[in-house]
């Protein structure tokens, strides 16, 4: 039996450890982001998603992405692994391979989980977790088999992988551009929040957003560093290039407010940080340190601007998703084209290092394979939970909000005055606010 | 002069504020409060155990206007207030004997 | 007796408590609020979009006093909290029948 | 009619609601507030330095009353608001020209 | 002298920092259960028994926990490692002692806090500090003992572990049972709170709630693949056991509530969340992942039930540590004796997978020993502090909030207006908040 | 080429990521501790650091440190590793040399962002990023090189880890008196805030400064047992030293509120914690655990009384960073002379193990030098801005709150009126928030 590297393991379980915490993290940055009186759904949507991708993570979908190709380099057998069948004594690449089951699991579930940010204030908990369950099997399961699976002795892995042998460190395409793309569909078809574009639908709580970005920063050291699946020199490099171009693009974000509109402010910073560590996650073991600052400013200028564009396209991208996740994952992506160098991967060179036009070509095709996909797919998805079991709350309860209406719930109540202000609750019984009222 | 206090259902300000704005007037002060009325004795269950809660939240609006004016704003608000259903609200008008600006210590109409 | 009734800029309110004190006012009651007149319709930039949001935030500040201090009170009120630009609130008096003390009972002037 | 305006203890609004209660109000409105009076001057340590911190949080109730009611409400709130230290708060009554019921329109005591 | 392994002492390093942090998570979790008004005390409660029960630790705890028993099986010597003596170059098992002293550490404080959140609100700091300190002296050392020291070579551990033999790989009785046993007892000697089952005591803070919640979760990885004490293949299973667990027991509660109250809420899913790491402590090691589901599912729905209970009984549980920590406890110890599987654990099996009787009856054994100990020795230690000292503080000063009365300081100053509504404080002088007010 | 130890490296790795998080740590610490009119401007103050300190070090940050000396043990060569150069592959001590650089960049922006506590609500947030630039640059670097950088086979190292000797183990003072003793200078050159001495500028979030001291504590595991840079036995006796000493400190911080002022609060424990964390730092692999508790004791109690003396001397030091870290720094630094004990460190005894009065006056020099230079060039850093760009913002900005004035933002929005009280913002276009008033 191969023997297990105790040192690498160790990093890779507190790795997975650190992941596990971003979707927390990711909990309250969009929780922050959001009004008061929706603060609680937004971050149950997370939690949520914790609870219903883990399951089925455990149950079929590591075997999706990490089973025996069934055909094409698209899918990995879902029976193969079917509970995690066979893994408990397994190792491979010196690390106990349920361990990285966990690491991956952590990866299906925040994906999943940066989706509901597009979704802020209007959708039903409910149909949240239906959707929930249906992409991360039809969508996030097959893309994470086409970039993660590498090939085995005798098993096939994914096709961008393997076959375009495109560079994704940790997960620009199948994490990042996948979830912005989804987010991208999402809200073009469930359409915007009442009072959109007349209402800033200013953040409740800066400090959370200000805390949830900083915990995001402090898991993803385990994403990217994780990476490596060792505790090695590739793992140190990650880190690196994750602090270096992370630092760069919360700097850039902030320049770009202070030209624009006069300051910066603490928004910014905590979205600058989210695009650098974006752009950072599929490249921070392909650049030198430059490189991954060239890669954080161009993120959080780019990431910056995009954020504005909603407004103009009249979408209702609530937090940002698409503006930071998937504009921040093709910044990272496809800048490994230009930065990448081979004194930090072997015989890799980016344009700018002297390779040709191949690995770009190579690297914008990873990104929009994974786009294409992604929106269709989950444009699918949305329109179906839409149809059938309604995915959006009534206009009344979204502007009574749904934290109160949907979970009969409200987030804060401050006062000595039992319910005062719209901080606090009326937890009726059953799921109807009204049903008190009606009985007048 | 009159000051018109109008306790309403929060979700409903964005309105009363869209409707008094169309009847001209520009000026207003809003707090927080919550109470009951005939809006009293939810039920809520908390853990699986049911309590009653009778405080609910609401905003209360003032408005200074001319004597005057007092009973159209009362109108107003109702109109953009109501949803019809119990917890709407109460509207009252007190008597004003006197009302300044600070920033300028003009009295009486023109401190409006 | 009267209610004099100020809504100014919160970092005034320290002054305005100081001034009241020295004018010999040794009770008052504060409380949160936001409202809008002719310091009406800033610019806001969110994420490079701007928005026009109308309400402020403002302090209320209540004291019961005498008949004949009411128009004194005002004043103060008004010097303590000016700072010569919009925004700086309005201050009214309307008139009270009764007042009671709560720890004693005592009604009227006693109860100040 | 009147309106009772009652700044009180904020641990003793639980009595006073019930109070008011039993007395045959059923409605009212609650908010937060602030204040000092004769309660005026504590001394706050804050890391080892002493302040003088004045304002002290009450809460404030109101309630729109027939006039009739208005004295015996003032009075039910005063003992059921009691602790007989000091601090315990003011009750006043101002005169009322007009309410309305957001929900029906109604006016004057049909609105209560 | 034996050699350290650094692999395995990097991941127990790390797991012991993850369980330190598990206390302030509880201090959160707790603390945005309670109302404004009281919620420093509740935290301050977590923070007083860190200080308290660390020091005593390292004083004599671990001696009377892991020094050679002194008879029975009931007690380790208290004077053998006195102030760590004899310690610092210690090696055991390839770590060094000293680590594996402060992992240990850190489950003696969050057992003794796991207690206070039965006495929110009403209990005066001062006593509660004395109480850390008996109850872990006398409860805790002593069941540690029991179940987490085995036998050495030439050395005697503790009677559960060794002569009783039960499986409680991180400490579902030693911990959770003891603290959920120790709750009961103090509930019902101290009595409940002022207005207990007329008001609901609605969460001050349900975002705070859920991040105490997620960061038990984070530290949790710490507590159980931290007690395989490697970074080997069980630390792996314990490691994938605690999320699949503790996400169905989040689902699992989040549907009762739908069930039976038409809505689910986030204090659910956060309750769920903790039910379900109770409920997989003592048995992440000798499952699969499909008993760890099981675990999950019957933790997450009995919990849910049980909470509502202390309104049938009339005891004032205020934040449900015996409905989520003994029951939880308690599910999690004795399903080991139906879901044990000789495929993660050598030569053992419960009664699903052909196993007799007899592991079902000493999984109960230890539960039942360790409730009826820590209930019968605390209702003691209680007693005794509430007619000495005093435990609870006076009325007036309970419905004034004991952060005010207590601590002369309140945790919330949000407006402009130096002291507004129940948020703000009151810092009087000395320790009586009436002091001023008794001069008029 | 040198062999990579995964185990130690795992450590390192974590260490980092723990060190790293600390910062966001005090951003949450600091936060809470001023008015809710002025919390963005302290958190940014804490995350401008992150950015700004870590791009130069990267850049020339690290090489002014680690850079062979210079001349005089004063500085290292910038240029040696100018951009991380040749760093990629590099290995030292059986860690990628990356890791290392990462590990201290965390130090390098802690350090900084310490000093924001004293410059509390008053301070323009782009004059403070140029002094993060300019006081790492001309303060930081020399002086982690003085303490930091110790003689290589043929390189040479700074002056007080090698000529002098000094025993600093993880910064007492190149981190903690050079952080404390630049707040000093910093604050008498800028002058109090409006109101100092007269208002108490409580804390207005106690949960969230309790929240801070605790990742702080968290964090400070990766600081202290980190600086072994591996997983061994020095790390364990930090490790405990570092429960041990801050439980005993933060008991004392509350025991002298007691006496002396009626109550303990949850500010004296946060603070008590910090301190006792300080205290500890440089002497946590210098003393038993017994050493370790009374320098926790010693930090406490002088902490405590120390932070009330700004008072006495009319330095608006607002949150105490002269007090708890130039003070619980000096006691750490100068009790090693008293309380090093050759039971864990080779051959060096203090005081009170025997050892001679040398050991005692190389520490204090060490202190005293640190607090020297520090003082007297931050002093002139704050001045030469002050003079130029300005460093304080406008008494009527301070009075309306930086956070509006400033970032044109406001930390919370809880109401549902969009604008209430003093919580939310006026997000004016332009930094001025007086713009539209004007217009009037
Ligand atoms: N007598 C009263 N005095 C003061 N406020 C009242 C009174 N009655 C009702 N209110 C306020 O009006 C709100 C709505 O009253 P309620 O009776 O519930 O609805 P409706 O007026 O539609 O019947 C209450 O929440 C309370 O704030
Ligand atoms: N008609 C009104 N009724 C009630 N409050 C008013 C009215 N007009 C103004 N206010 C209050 O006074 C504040 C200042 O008024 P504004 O017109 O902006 O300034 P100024 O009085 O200096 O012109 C407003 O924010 C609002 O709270
Ligand atoms: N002149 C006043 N105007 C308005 N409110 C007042 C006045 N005096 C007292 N109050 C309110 O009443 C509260 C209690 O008053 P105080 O004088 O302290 O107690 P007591 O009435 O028992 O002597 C104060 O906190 C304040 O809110």
């Amino acid at each position: 039996m191969p023997e297990i590297d105790a040192g690498n393991t160790a990093w890779v379980i507190v790795a997975t450890a650190l992941v596990f915490f971003m979707t927390p993290g990711l909990a309250l940055f969009y929780g922050g982001m959001v009004r008061a009186k929706t603060v609680l759904n937004m971050m149950m949507m997370s939690f949520g998603a914790i609870g219903i991708v883990s399951v089925l993570w455990m149950l079929y979908g590591y075997s999706m992405v990490f089973g025996n190709d069934v055909g094409g380099g698209l899918l990995g057998n879902p029976t193969e692994f079917f509970a995690l069948n066979g893994l408990v004594d397994d190792v491979s690449g010196g690390l106990p391979t349920l361990i990285f089951v966990a690491f991956q699991c952590t990866f299906a579930v925040i994906t999943t989980a940066l989706i509901s940010g597009a979704l802020a204030d209007r959708v039903k908990f409910g149909a949240w977790l239906l959707f929930c369950g249906v992409w991360a099997t039809i969508v996030y399961f097959p893309v994470a088999h086409w970039v993660f699976a590498f090939d085995g002795e005798d098993t096939v892995g994914g096709w961008i992988a393997n076959r375009l042998g495109a560079i994704d460190f940790a997960g620009g395409t199948a994490v990042h551009i996948n979830a912005g793309a989804a987010a991208l569909a999402a809200v073009i078809v469930l359409g915007p929040r009442i009072g959109f574009g007349k209402t800033p639908f200013r953040p409740h709580n800066l400090p959370m957003v200000m805390t949830g970005a900083a915990i995001l920063w402090f898991g993803w050291f385990g994403f990217n560093a994780g990476s490596a699946l060792a505790a090695d020199g590739l793992a140190a490099l990650a880190f690196v290039n994750t602090i270096a171009a992370t630092a760069v693009a919360m700097l850039a974000w902030l320049l770009v407010e202070r030209i624009r509109d006069g300051h910066s402010t603490s928004l910014g910073a905590a979205s600058g940080i989210v695009a650098g560590l974006v752009a950072i996650t599929p490249s921070c073991a392909s650049v030198n340190v430059i490189g991954a600052m060239i890669i954080g400013l161009v993120a959080g200028v780019l990431c910056a601007l995009a954020v504005g564009l909603k407004y103009k396209f009249k979408y209702d991208d609530s937090l940002d998703v698409v503006g930071v996740h998937m504009v921040g994952g093709i910044v990272g992506t496809v800048l490994i084209g230009f930065l990448a160098t081979s004194e930090v991967i072997e015989d890799t060179n980016g344009l700018f290092y002297g390779g040709g036009w191949e690995l770009l070509g190579i690297q914008i095709t990873a990104a929009v394979a994974t786009i294409v996909f992604s929106f269709v797919v989950t444009a699918i998805i949305v329109l179906v939970i839409d149809k059938t079991i309604g995915f959006r709350v009534s206009e009344e309860d979204e502007l009574k909000g749904v934290d109160i209406t949907d979970l009969a719930e409200s987030a804060y109540e401050y006062t000595d005055i039992p319910v005062g202000g719209a901080k606090s609750a009326i937890h009726v019984k059953g799921n109807q606010s009204d049903k008190e009222e009606v009985k007048a | 002069m009159k000051l018109i206090t109008a306790v309403i259902k929060p979700f409903k300000l964005e309105d009363v504020k869209n409707a008094l704005e169309a009847f001209g007037i520009h000026g207003l002060t809003v707090s927080e409060a919550s109470g009951y009325g005939r809006q009293h004795g939810h039920t809520e269950v908390y853990r699986g155990a049911e309590y009653t809660v009778d405080l609910v939240p609401k905003v209360r609006v003032e408005i200074l206007v001319d004597d005057n004016d007092a009973d159209s704003v009362i109108d107003v608000v109702i109109k953009s207030a109501q949803t019809g259903k119990i917890g709407d609200g109460k509207v009252w008008a007190t008597p004003v004997d006197a009302v300044a600006r600070v920033r300028t210590g003009e009295r009486g109409t023109d401190a409006l």
